[in-house]
């Protein structure tokens, strides 16, 4: 069968601890082994080049519906980023909201493998499905909504934890779903009367529980369940000055459900839940704070939102929040509230450099990571698109591995933002093993992916090759180089296969769909009771309710045993 | 100067945005031939659609003779130079551009000086629809720059504008200036309904005959004349109407006393 | 004798029994009985001296067309005529889509005179005599 | 016998999941819970106007031919195109819609769907400022004040009201159901007290109508709890009969209307005493109604994106939501016809970016509705080739386009004889989507539904999107075959 030899890279897979040793990676049947036949396999020469596990990101937005509003109501944005087809991939369109062929090719050509769609309403979850269908070069899994699901207030208000949680594992199910996402918890129900929650002991109206109960309840459920992902967590009062109060508190709630070093939730885009001052006049950074918090627990773990200066279109379940950008700018605006559920917004939004708030945004990401010791807590994200287009990375990674090249940009940004910045005050660069931790290793680890994020025995031959010789080029000085390399992978390879060289796709190939497939020793009860409830809390029939396989065009559930 | 003669009446759209000084600028016949354009969905060059002659004329720099109304994006983008269309011209003529000058004389395609920042563009005939509006989905329409159309030009003209003086010797359609920001629009003919729905600032000069202006604007004063440019004043007396109020905006629109004493109604609010 | 004509605005549109013919068959009589008639106010079919489900001629500056007029009961609409949906009111709606790809269906001007002794055409006649099909 | 249960009806944009049908020996016999469309469709579909085999048209007439023969004939034509355009698509599934896009750029054409007829102006107005919307659900729960305008869902989407709006429970609104019940007999009574008084004086002059707000009379409120439903149209329908209140505009003047009440929802005072015919107290009135629900919800359709103005009444409701979301909670939402319509403007999106009127002839997406729309490129008389699938422009485009596009090669794939295909040059019989042919389908509110297989279709008869699989295969080897000619010459 299929044998490859990837031979003489520098090696770079932090889970098994491997810093940049000049190695071979054999391959057979799209995994790693431990050797092949060497005159049989073929070979990849990687010499001088750097080797890493397939990229992982844990957050980003590119398929559902919410997604595709997005992409219908921008074509503005489309028109100047077009894709031709060539005889071996489909055509599209990029920027913010790239097409879902456009999106496997981008992120295939930075040498990503495996991508978390982290925002899935359940009543929609065919559509995000259909599209991560046609979502080539990755695999994928998607995080329903799940944080103002009636029935998880219902369950939680009566403190029956045990029923909310056969609920949510029939939901992970049902909607195919890998993780628990909580989205401004309470905030988006009351959002359905046009309120909105402002600190996490408010009440949500007409239902008695506070954000609190809801994230300590969701995260007790988590544990019981034995799911491999942590809650993923949106706080309350993202994108608002101050909130960084209400983000520690958040933390400090969830230290309740914590026990042992395990992380019990993941704080998504961090940066934008990391803002100081009163008001968007004295706007300022609180990471300093954060990071203190974080460096002395370790039961969270995040990823950056790094802002991006450009043209971007932000879009999220926080619909309260995206009626506060709508205030804020005037741009089209889309709400989208789903019944029983959730809500969603979007807004169009260009980050600028000499705007003092954007500026200081730009400014807060970089803060959190590099203050933030402990690169296991930490992962590399836009928040795609909302912080900016994930093709962007490349330039994150040099901010993150080179002072140089993050005060160069720091150096263009908005006078007040520049005076208030940590930056000039932090050294660490982070190095190529950090940056395979931050991009890879790091995520795969949070999302409890046991076949992804290393190049051991066993793993997923998801593997990234980039033309950096790390004997010769220092990263942290020629941070352009490392952005042209990051940005144009030598090799991708998925499942084993050769799919990208030289930054050109050689191959279009369908990615796996991963959900869990959680079995508690008691499950949920589909009586008529059932659909009768069903039929009151939603428009759809219950028999049409349910993501059925058919949907999946490359299925691979893992199996999750629970505790309930 | 390059002359273009079409060799063909067109049936397909043709995607002819090599039309332009700048990218015609020092290259031979033979290279200006081989440039690409689209015919349909096929790809062909510039000399497999047009008879290409070369004179010593330096002015204009591009001369079109004939039909041309189906080639597409003529001068797009251009910043130098002049281009005159003998005929008619195609969609998107002149769109982005950046400077020197457009001349048609026949009709024009919509969305003539679509996005335009700078330069003049003068068609002699009538434009079609989109007159210097930008794109779907964009809220910023022209920028700067001179329009003149001395015929009718169609519906959703200078919307978005931002910037840049329109005249229209000839009548307007309907929704002209709509969300307009800045900029000038001298109309000196009829103009269509709802002219300056959603502006929020710029003044519309109507020296023809309006239906009726839009019920969310407000008189505000008769004026003797106004000024459409350093060139151009027009001669009132004029109603002054300030809007939209939907939008709690400042535009103004200038509109001709004498040719409209059905409008005298809104004289008692003054 | 010169004909009355009447200046009206022609709408066209949805009505229930084009919905149920559409989906019985577009060759099906139902679909020919829903589609090939015109709603009209009562006061101007006494100007037009026409009686409920005799035929009317229907002229815009795009053609005209032959259909049943048909009295519309719920409340006066002076001045308007409402043709479902269908090839007879595309005989004659305006084209013009001002560069958006949508017609103008509804809104525009059109003048009705009384056509008695003029036929209705099926579809496959009205397709002849337009197509050669 | 058997009955299947919760099915979904392939007619119109609501998308009604409750269907039950009764089969009987491969038939569909029986239908519970649908409305006279549902009907019609699910007991009619076998009808004498079905297709039976693929037609070619020899010499004026249409001759059965074999699925090999037509398949070739089709791909032929598409593969040797200049400009074709490929149209319909909304009332199939997004499985034929996903091939559709894919055989739009290998042939290089012009993809666009019914939205441009129907609610692409909606769409574009939604590219400029956007659309603060739900589900239908949120509806049912919430909404305590409903707006129609420019839209009949008596007539179009019957069962609109009783499944998601005025006349459903919902968690935090009752039905309106009681009140309207308790409404109509207040009318009867009314009614009954006006014929007595006509009895008693005959020769008395009849009375002024006073049932709906009309240009001459004053608007006629009901006092009641819990939703109110409001009608705006240019004529009394029967939506409209329901109405609590009912505004007649006039024709075309919906936009100034409605830029009127956004003017009046801003607190500004307006010069004219009446817009559209309407006069001003009224349209305060409205805009108290508007500002003081708690949730409201705006529905509109074709009496919008269709008369004087087009997109822009759309974007002007658009606005009107967007200013009274700063003083309440409100949504808008188009009444989407037909049923896989929402669905063909969403895979065309994720695909291409863009939702119709998608122009592949340069090799990527490129939309520009007015230059790169179906309608306009037929009125322009630019395509060479047509294929027509899941729509019927033969009935629904005006004469002019209709004319360019029986000029040119034109292929239909339909279950029915409709009236494009009476006009084909190539017909290919299809299964009905929803009857004999599974899938998905996207209803109004963007919520994706499936739809049932619940008989067998006719012998040799294929789903759309197996017939366009194969076409889309034989486009690509006689491309090929053309490729290798032309290396052979050169």
């Amino acid at each position: 069968m299929a044998e490859m030899l990837i031979k003489n890279g520098f090696v770079f897979d932090p889970i098994n601890r491997i810093n940049g040793e000049k190695m071979d990676i054999a391959i057979k049947d799209g995994k790693i082994v431990g050797s092949v036949n060497e005159r049989r396999a073929k070979k990849i020469d990687a010499t001088g080049l750097t080797v890493m596990p397939g990229g992982v990101d844990i957050h980003t937005h590119i398929a559902g519906a919410e997604v595709n509003t997005g992409r219908l109501m921008r074509p503005e944005d489309h028109v100047k980023d077009v894709v031709r087809k060539t005889p071996l991939t489909r055509s599209g369109v990029g920027y913010s909201i790239p097409s879902t062929f456009v999106t496997g090719y981008r992120y295939s050509k930075m040498g990503y493998t495996t991508i978390m769609n982290p925002s899935m309403p359940p009543l929609e979850a065919k559509h995000t499905h259909e599209e991560l269908n046609d979502t080539p070069m990755l695999d994928k899994a998607s995080y329903p909504l799940l944080g103002d699901w009636w029935f998880v207030l219902e369950y939680l208000r009566k403190g029956d934890l045990t029923e909310c949680a056969r609920y949510v594992a029939w939901m992970m199910g049902t909607s195919k779903g890998y993780a628990i996402k909580i989205v401004n918890p309470g905030g988006l129900e009351s959002w359905g009367f046009g309120r909105n929650v402002h600190s996490i002991d408010d009440e949500v109206p007409n239902f008695c529980i506070t954000p609190r109960e809801i994230m300590c309840g969701l995260a007790k459920v988590n544990k019981m369940l034995n799911l491999p992902h942590t809650i993923h967590l949106h706080t309350n009062n993202l994108g608002l000055p101050g909130n960084y109060a209400t983000t520690l508190e958040t933390m400090r709630a969830l230290e309740s459900v914590a026990s042992g070093d395990k992380p019990v939730a993941h704080i998504t885009h961090l940066q934008f839940s990391s803002f100081a001052g009163d008001g968007w006049g004295n706007m300022r950074s609180g990471a300093e704070e954060i990071s203190k918090y974080i460096n002395a627990h370790n039961h969270i773990t995040f990823d950056m939102g790094q802002v991006i200066f450009t043209d971007t279109t932000t879009m999220t379940a926080d619909g309260p929040f995206e009626y506060t950008l709508y205030e804020l700018s005037g741009h089209k605006w889309v709400n989208t509230d789903i019944e029983t559920e959730t809500s969603g917004g979007i807004i169009p939004f260009h980050y600028k450099r000499n705007n003092a708030v954007n500026a200081t945004q730009w400014s807060i990401a970089l803060e959190l990571a590099l203050l933030i010791e402990d690169p296991w807590k930490m992962f590399l994200t836009t928040d795609h698109p909302n912080g900016g287009p994930f093709f962007a990375y490349p330039k994150i990674i040099a901010w993150l591995s080179s002072k140089k090249a993050r005060m160069a940009t720091l150096k263009k940004c908005h006078k007040k933002a520049q005076k208030k910045s940590l930056l000039p005050s932090i050294t660490r660069e982070l190095t190529l093993y950090d940056i395979a931790i931050v991009t890879r290793a790091g995520q795969a680890k949070a999302l409890g992916l046991k076949e992804k994020g290393h190049l051991g025995v066993g793993a997923d031959a998801d593997i990234a090759i980039y033309n950096i010789n790390p004997e010769k080029t220092d990263i942290a000085r020629k941070y352009k180089t490392a952005r042209r390399a990051f940005g144009n992978a030598a090799y991708t390879l998925k499942d084993g296969k050769v799919v990208v060289k030289d930054g050109e796709i050689t191959q279009h190939v369908d990615g796996k769909t991963i959900w869990l497939d959680v079995q508690t020793a008691e499950q949920v009860k589909v009586d008529e009771e059932m659909k009768r409830r069903f039929k009151e809390y939603w428009t759809v029939e219950y028999d049409n309710y349910p993501v059925f396989d058919h949907y999946v065009k490359v299925p691979s559930p893992i199996t999750v045993k629970a505790d309930v | 100067m390059i002359t273009l003669s079409p060799l063909k009446k067109f049936q397909y759209p043709v995607m002819a945005e090599c039309i332009n000084p700048d990218v015609f600028k020092g290259k031979t016949t033979a290279e200006i031939a081989a440039l690409s354009v689209w015919e349909g969905n096929k790809q062909k060059t510039l000399g497999d659609l047009f008879a290409i002659e070369e004179t010593a004329a330096e002015n204009p720099s591009i001369v079109i003779n004939g039909d041309a109304s189906k080639v597409r994006r003529v001068g797009m983008g251009m910043k130098n130079g002049e281009i005159v269309v003998n005929g008619n011209i195609g969609m998107h003529v002149g769109e982005k551009m950046a400077g020197g000058k457009i001349t048609v004389n026949g009709d024009a395609g919509g969305w003539a000086g679509s996005d335009m920042k700078k330069g003049l563009i003068e068609i002699h005939g009538n434009a079609g629809d989109y007159l210097a509006s930008p794109y779907r989905g964009s809220s910023t329409g022209m920028r700067g720059g001179t329009i003149i159309v001395h015929g009718n030009v169609g519906s959703d003209s200078a919307v978005f504008m931002r910037g840049g003086v329109i005249k229209i010797r000839g009548n307007a359609g309907p929704f002209l200036g709509f969300r307009m920001g800045d900029g000038t629009v001298y109309v000196q003919k009829e103009c269509g309904t709802r002219v300056g729905a959603c502006m929020t600032g710029g003044k519309i000069i109507i020296a023809g005959a309006l239906q009726e202006v839009m019920p969310t604007f407000t008189i505000d004063s008769i004026k003797p004349k106004v000024k459409v440019d350093e060139t151009e004043t027009a001669a009132g007396p004029f109603y002054v109407f300030l809007g939209d109020l939907a939008e709690s905006g400042s535009g103004k629109i200038f509109v001709s006393k004498a040719v409209n004493p059905h409008l005298s109604m809104y004289e008692k609010y003054l | 004798m010169v004909q009355p004509k009447l200046r009206v605005t022609l709408l066209t549109g949805r009505t229930i029994e084009q919905g149920v013919g559409k989906e019985q068959g577009k060759s099906s009589h139902g679909y020919f009985e829903a589609c090939s008639m015109v709603y009209m106010d009562a006061e101007d079919m006494k100007k037009l001296g026409v009686r409920n489900n005799t035929n009317v001629l229907v002229t815009t500056p795009n053609g005209s067309v032959v259909l049943k007029a048909v009295k519309y009961t719920r409340g006066s609409t002076p001045g308007l005529i409402y043709i479902p949906y269908g090839p007879w009111a595309n005989a004659i709606v305006s084209d013009s889509t001002t560069s958006i790809g949508m017609p103008s269906f509804k809104g525009t001007p059109a003048e009705v005179e009384a056509a008695p002794d003029k036929p209705v055409l099926s579809m496959k006649e009205l397709f002849k005599s337009q197509f050669g099909r | 016998m058997s009955i299947v249960k919760a099915v979904t009806c392939p007619v119109c944009g609501s998308l009604c999941d409750d269907i039950e049908l009764t089969v009987e020996n491969n038939e569909v016999v029986k239908v519970k819970n649908g409305c006279a469309m549902c009907e019609s469709k699910y007991l009619g579909y076998k009808s004498e106007h079905r297709i039976r085999t693929p037609l070619v048209r020899k010499d004026g007439k249409f001759v059965p031919v074999s699925m090999d023969e037509a398949v070739h004939k089709a791909a032929e034509i598409l593969a040797n195109a200049n400009y074709p355009i490929l149209y319909g698509w909304s009332s199939t599934n997004c499985e034929a819609q996903r091939v559709g896009v894919e055989l739009a750029e290998e042939v290089g054409g012009v993809l666009d769907n019914t939205a441009v007829v129907c609610h692409g102006p909606s769409i574009l107005s939604v590219q400029e400022v956007g659309i603060p919307t739900c589900t239908l659900g949120q509806i049912r729960h919430r909404a305590d004040l409903m707006l129609y305008w420019g839209c009949d869902p008596w007539s179009a989407h019957p069962r609109h009201l009783e499944r998601y709006t005025s006349f459903t429970e919902g968690r935090f609104e009752d039905s309106a159901w009681k009140a309207y019940l308790q409404k109509v007999k207040a009318a009867a009574g009314k009614k009954k007290l006006v014929s007595a008084e006509r009895l008693e004086f005959v020769k008395s002059r009849p009375r002024p109508q006073t049932q709906a707000c009309t240009i001459s009379g004053p608007p006629q409120t009901l006092k009641k709890d819990g939703r109110k439903l409001i009608v705006i149209d240019v004529r009394k329908s029967m939506t409209a009969e329901m109405a609590d209140y009912f505004i007649q505009v006039e024709p075309n003047k919906d936009y100034e209307v409605m830029q009127a009440i956004r003017a009046l929802v801003r607190d500004h005072e307006l010069d004219v005493d009446k817009v559209g015919g309407i006069p001003v107290e009224y349209l305060e009135e409205v805009a108290d109604a508007l500002v003081n629900c708690n949730f409201g919800v705006i529905f509109f359709g074709m009496g919008l994106t269709q008369s004087a103005g087009k997109f822009r009444n759309i974007d002007v409701a658009i606005s009107l939501i967007r200013d009274l979301n700063r003083r309440t909670k409100f949504a808008i939402m188009p009444m989407r016809g037909h049923f896989n319509v929402a669905g063909a403007n969403i895979v065309s999106t994720w695909q291409s970016g863009y939702p119709y009127g998608v122009d592949f002839s340069l090799g990527y997406p490129r939309y520009n509705p007015g230059e790169t729309t179906c309608m306009d490129v037929l009125l322009r008389g630019e395509s060479d080739a047509s294929l027509v699938i899941a729509a019927d422009p033969g009935a629904t485009f005006p004469k002019r386009a209709v004319e360019h596009m029986v000029k040119t090669p034109l292929i239909v794939i339909d279950p029915h004889m409709n009236a494009t295909a009476m006009l084909a040059d190539i017909v290919f019989p299809s299964a009905f989507v929803g009857i004999e042919v599974g899938g998905t389908a996207y209803r109004m509110d963007n919520v994706p539904l499936p739809l049932k297989k619940v008989v067998e279709p006719p012998a040799g008869i294929l789903p759309d999107e197996e017939i366009l699989k194969r076409i889309l295969e034989e486009v690509r080897i006689i491309k090929a075959q053309k490729m290798a000619k032309q290396a052979e010459a050169a």
